[in-house]
């Protein structure tokens, strides 16, 4: 079914093998934890980091200004100088806060996005676990890290922590729902919640063009609503800046604070990379219906890069939201949840579930 | 049925709204045009600010190290935050007259507002606008200046 | 728009005891602390005159007196007049206030305490507005702070 | 503050959720602390706290010439430091009774509007910045850049430029003055649409700042809200049409006037302000008279003794300068009636009933300026 020619599955079979050659089961096991652990600690800060640079650079471009350029050519390097300077920093204890809580906050913000990392199919056969259940699982897991900002904000005493927390667990409670509908209507679409099996079945096209205009608009909606889901503009109501001065994590410094800003660049890419691989075909190359040329060429660009480039231009996309729009209110956010898009999404996934019966989708 | 009609004009055009406005910045995130922010330490060979610029008070000395403070203190007299003072000494001139001769003009730049009264008021025209602006010292006592240069004297046309 | 002379019989009408200074910029009119409140309900009630709009509220320190200066206007004719009652008592002056006519008065009359120590009567909240509750009232011509202050 | 006072601020009557916003705060743009009183989300009430800034311009006043004090209405309301200048200027002509020659008027005028435009630029930044459209703060700055350049050739400085003097100019403008205004009119002719097309017909931010910090006429004019914030509430109150100063009245230009009260009203003054501006300037910047930049003035001024008041039209509204002389050098009492000074404490009865974003729309909408509220 799959004309790839880059599968990962072997090379990571054959690491396999050998481990197994050298070693118990059990060690196997936790070898090659430790290895995919290594790798996306790697790759976790590798993608904050160039995620940062990004946002500053296209943000920049956008407002007509240069943006970072002092560290490094075109300062490139200067994210990893504010990283430094953010490990440096002190860690302000605050009086009358919740010790505890205070400090684990934000190990539960950014444990829930590794989380979500596991799931995500880089490649063909790269990925760390391939669940059955895998849509419902990176569900599961996105909405634990509101869990983290909630205890943030409840934990550092402080007046506008807690008003951007309650803001952030409205929001994200109710912005669920849609981008559960959204993901829905992709698994009604392939039958299946397995990541890899929802990217299999793209193989012949994409579902954004394979699923007609229901597809395009479950598309849309899982744009704003994840946008929402991870607080961002216009949807950032949590840290709100001009009226919450940080939101949820105002009494954070140093270390803690990067921890909330990395989370929030990898629940971006988390989000994106989800939106690819569920409607923008994952790491599938970009095939037009009977040109074989053209399909072959595409089929030698390897499938990691079809991931990220698809990954990418769904984080441009939000990005450019972020710095187009003035922020929502709290009640317009509301509004738009449960008037526009649940309805909108509900009337969708029945369209979505009758187009499915009759088999007019390709 | 109209209100069903109104609510999907409203998002229809809710939605060309919100895409009028990302044309915008999308226009210049593919073409930025002129930007107008100065890099300012690299372009130092090149900065050039205006001739009015208020960068500090100066008194301009000739080449032959002549200034044209008479030492009058309509300067000090006029400034409102008391940044100028003036020292002056009588010193005998070759007809044997004492005649008063600026011995220290002081500045306190850090005092300074540059509202240009000094400049404006000097009947000599001994006062000017410098266009200098790194102003930036670590010790304040250094925001003192004297302006007349050590040695300088007086042009004979500044004399009444 | 009345003119100076009808808006003066107009005040005198209302209020005989007025006095008019002449030789001003714009048309003053002198008033007793006691009656400045009843002069001016009704020319902000009068349709004729109906000066519905305060500029500014101020007081002046003579050393001798203190005056407090309205400058009223008028939204519809556009005439301008200038209040002013004197407060003999230096120490304690009193006067009324007028936050029940015009809104923003209540924050006039707040900086005037502030910086003379004028009191109003009637006033809901007359605390100071910017400066410390132990501060002198520093555009009084006494005013002395040696700390802050640098005479030249 | 007594013990009692301070056990209130921070527990409340009721346990009232109160937070302060400010002096340090992103939005309130300035050292303002509003102390604002939640319930959920919505504001109770607000009281706003002044004084942070406070630096005695009224008393320093007291102590300084009147060419000596021009710096220092600079420094009440820096956004409008021209209009400031040419209160305090214009009310010493009117007492010495000195007429400016024609080329003064017609300058001041230009630069009167040049600097209305440059606040309005900073405003709609800001404004838009208050809502979380942070584009709009460069596309707003990248503008003002311009003007502030003009300003910089011409006087030496780009914010504070003490370039009015009682009696005419501190020098004559620069000679590429009329080229460089020019050339921002066009400029800025084709940018402005542009801050409607990605905020104004925004639906986003329409529904962010439609009907919201409704102020009825009456309470724009008991409050003496002035400025483009009144003129929001259909309340006629352009100095520069009641009592036409410098050449405003060679020009034709409309006062700005819309009837609907809320926030977004008081943004589309603002915005069409920037359009009558640039009307403005237009006929005026081929017309400036030759002629000399200042009248005879002796080089001390004493006011005869009396009471003078003068008003003029700033970016914010109506300043008044009030000065009473005793025939010295310096005034005796000068007393300046800021706009902001009113339009900050109108703040309560706007805002009471709305949300807590809806208050940081409301007071972006009155565009504060805080030094000009403490002086």
């Amino acid at each position: 079914m799959s004309s790839n020619i880059y599968d990962f599955s072997t090379l990571t079979g054959s690491i396999h093998a050998s481990l197994s050659g050298m070693m118990s089961s059990g060690w196997v096991t936790f070898t090659e934890l430790v290895l995919v652990g290594l790798i996306f600690l790697t790759f976790y800060a590798l993608i904050g980091l160039f995620l940062v640079y990004l946002e500053r650079k296209v943000c920049a471009i956008m407002q007509n200004r240069i943006g970072p350029n002092r560290v490094g050519k075109w300062g490139i390097i200067q994210t990893i100088a504010d990283l430094i300077k953010l490990l440096l920093k002190e860690l302000i204890p605050i009086r009358k806060s919740d010790k505890l809580l205070f400090n684990l906050a934000p190990f539960i913000v950014i444990v829930t996005t590794f989380l979500g990392l596991a799931i995500l199919p880089f490649a063909k056969g790269l990925q760390a676990i391939d669940f059955n259940i895998g849509v419902f699982y990176v569900m599961a897991v996105s909405s634990l890290g509101v869990v983290g900002i909630l205890l943030a904000g409840w934990s550092s005493n402080s007046k506008y922590s807690l008003i951007g927390a309650i803001r952030s667990g409205a929001q994200i409670v109710s912005y669920e729902l849609s981008v559960g509908l959204s993901l829905l209507a992709i698994v009604v679409f392939s039958g299946t919640m397995q990541l890899s099996g929802i990217v299999e079945s793209q193989a012949d096209g994409w579902w954004i063009f394979k699923g007609h205009i229901p597809a395009f608009i479950s598309f849309v909606i899982f744009l704003v609503a994840s946008t929402a889901e991870i607080n961002r503009g216009p949807f950032d109501l949590a840290e709100a800046e001009s009226e919450l001065t940080a939101g949820f994590h105002t009494e954070y410094s140093g270390i803690k604070f990067a921890f909330f800003f990395l989370a929030e660049y990898m629940n971006m890419f988390i989000v994106a990379a989800l939106g690819a691989t569920l409607f923008l075909g994952g790491w599938m190359p970009f095939h037009i219906g009977n040109w074989e040329g053209f399909n072959h060429i595409m089929n030698f660009i390897p499938s990691a890069v079809w991931f990220i480039s698809k990954t990418f231009f769904i984080i441009l996309i939000i990005m450019w939201f972020k710095w187009t729009f003035p922020r929502l209110r709290i009640d317009q956010l509301l509004t738009l949840e449960w008037k526009y898009l649940l309805p909108i999404s509900l009337f969708n996934i029945v369209l979505i579930a009758f187009i499915v019966l009759m088999g007019w989708h390709f | 049925m109209n209100s069903i009609a109104k609510y999907f004009t409203d998002l229809f055009k809710g939605i060309s709204s919100l895409w009028a406005g990302m044309r915008i910045t999308g226009k210049y995130f593919f073409s930025p045009g002129a930007i107008v922010t100065q890099q300012y330490p690299e372009n130092r060979k090149t900065l050039k600010m205006f001739d009015e610029f208020k960068g500090e008070v100066i008194m301009p000395h000739d080449e032959n190290n002549l200034h044209a403070c008479t030492g009058c203190g309509i300067c000090e007299m006029n400034c409102p935050n008391g940044s100028i003072e003036i020292i002056t000494n009588r010193v005998a001139n070759a007809e044997g007259k004492l005649e008063r001769v600026i011995d220290k003009h002081i500045y306190h730049l850090s005092m300074c507002t540059f509202c240009g009264l000094c400049v404006k008021t000097c009947p000599s025209d001994a006062l000017a606008f410098g266009q200098e602006f790194e102003h930036a010292v670590f010790d304040r006592n250094k925001l003192t200046k004297v302006l007349n240069q050590p040695g300088s004297l007086i042009k004979k046309e500044a004399k009444k | 728009m009345l003119n100076r002379q009808e808006l003066t019989d107009i005040i005198r009408a209302f209020e005989p005891e007025t006095e008019f200074p002449e030789g001003t910029q714009l048309l003053e009119a002198i008033v007793p602390a006691e009656k400045l409140f009843a002069l001016v309900e009704k020319l902000t009630s009068d349709t004729k005159t109906a000066f519905n709009y305060l500029i500014s509220l101020t007081a002046v320190d003579f050393t001798t007196h203190m005056t407090v200066v309205y400058h009223l206007d008028s939204t519809e004719f556009r005439h301008l007049i200038v209040l002013k009652s004197l407060l003999s008592d230096r120490e304690n002056p009193k006067t009324d206030s007028l936050t029940a006519l015009y809104a923003t008065a209540e924050f006039f009359e707040r900086e005037v305490f502030d910086l003379f120590g004028i009191r109003f009567n009637n006033h809901p909240n007359l605390k100071r507005l910017f400066l410390e509750d132990d501060y002198g009232y520093p555009l009084r011509k006494d005013f002395r702070d040696e700390v802050n202050i640098i005479e030249r | 503050m007594s013990e009692e006072i301070l056990k209130d601020v921070i527990v409340g009557e009721n346990e009232d959720y109160i937070i302060n916003m400010g002096p340090q705060h992103p939005s309130t743009h300035g050292v303002l602390r509003f102390e604002v009183c939640l319930k959920g989300e919505t504001v109770k009430y607000l009281i706003p706290h002044i004084g942070y800034i406070h630096r005695g311009i009224e008393k320093m006043c007291e102590a300084n010439t009147y060419q000596q004090l021009i710096h220092l209405t600079d420094r009440m309301d820096y956004l409008s430091a021209h209009m400031n200048n040419e209160a305090v200027c214009l009310c010493v002509e009117d007492a010495l009774q000195v007429e400016v020659p024609e080329r003064v008027k017609y300058i001041r005028t230009i630069l009167d509007e040049l600097n209305r435009l440059a606040s309005h630029q900073l405003w709609w930044c800001a404004f838009g910045m208050d809502l979380g459209a942070l584009t709009s703060f460069f596309y707003g700055l990248r503008d003002r850049e311009h003007i502030l350049d003009i300003f910089e050739e011409s006087f030496g400085s780009r914010l504070l430029h003490s370039f009015v003097t009682p009696g005419g100019l501190m020098h004559d403008v620069h000679p590429n003055f009329q080229k460089r205004v020019k050339e921002f009119i066009t400029y800025f002719r084709k940018k402005l649409p542009e801050y409607d097309q990605l905020l104004t017909g925004n639906i986003i931010f329409q529904n962010r700042v439609k009907d919201i910090g409704y102020m009825s006429r009456e309470t724009a004019i008991s409050y003496g809200v002035t400025g483009p914030s009144g003129r929001g509430s259909g309340y006629s109150c352009d100095v520069r049409k009641i009592a036409p100063y410098g050449a405003y009245d060679k020009v034709q230009f409309n006062e700005i006037l819309e009837t609907g009260g809320d926030t977004f009203a008081r943004y589309k003054v603002r915005v069409a302000e920037m359009w009558e501006s640039m009307n403005i300037i237009e006929q005026l910047i081929d017309n400036i008279p030759e002629g000399d930049f200042t009248a005879k003035m002796k080089p001390i001024i004493k006011l005869p003794p009396g009471e003078y008041f003068r008003r003029v039209e700033t970016a914010r509204g109506e300043l008044a300068v009030y000065v009473v002389s005793d025939g010295n050098k310096t005034p005796y009492r000068m007393k300046f009636r800021t706009p902001n000074f009113s339009n900050l404490f109108v703040m309560n009865t706007l805002t009471a009933g709305h949300k807590i974003a809806d208050m940081i729309a409301i007071s972006g909408s009155l565009d504060l300026v805080i030094p000009d509220i403490d002086r």
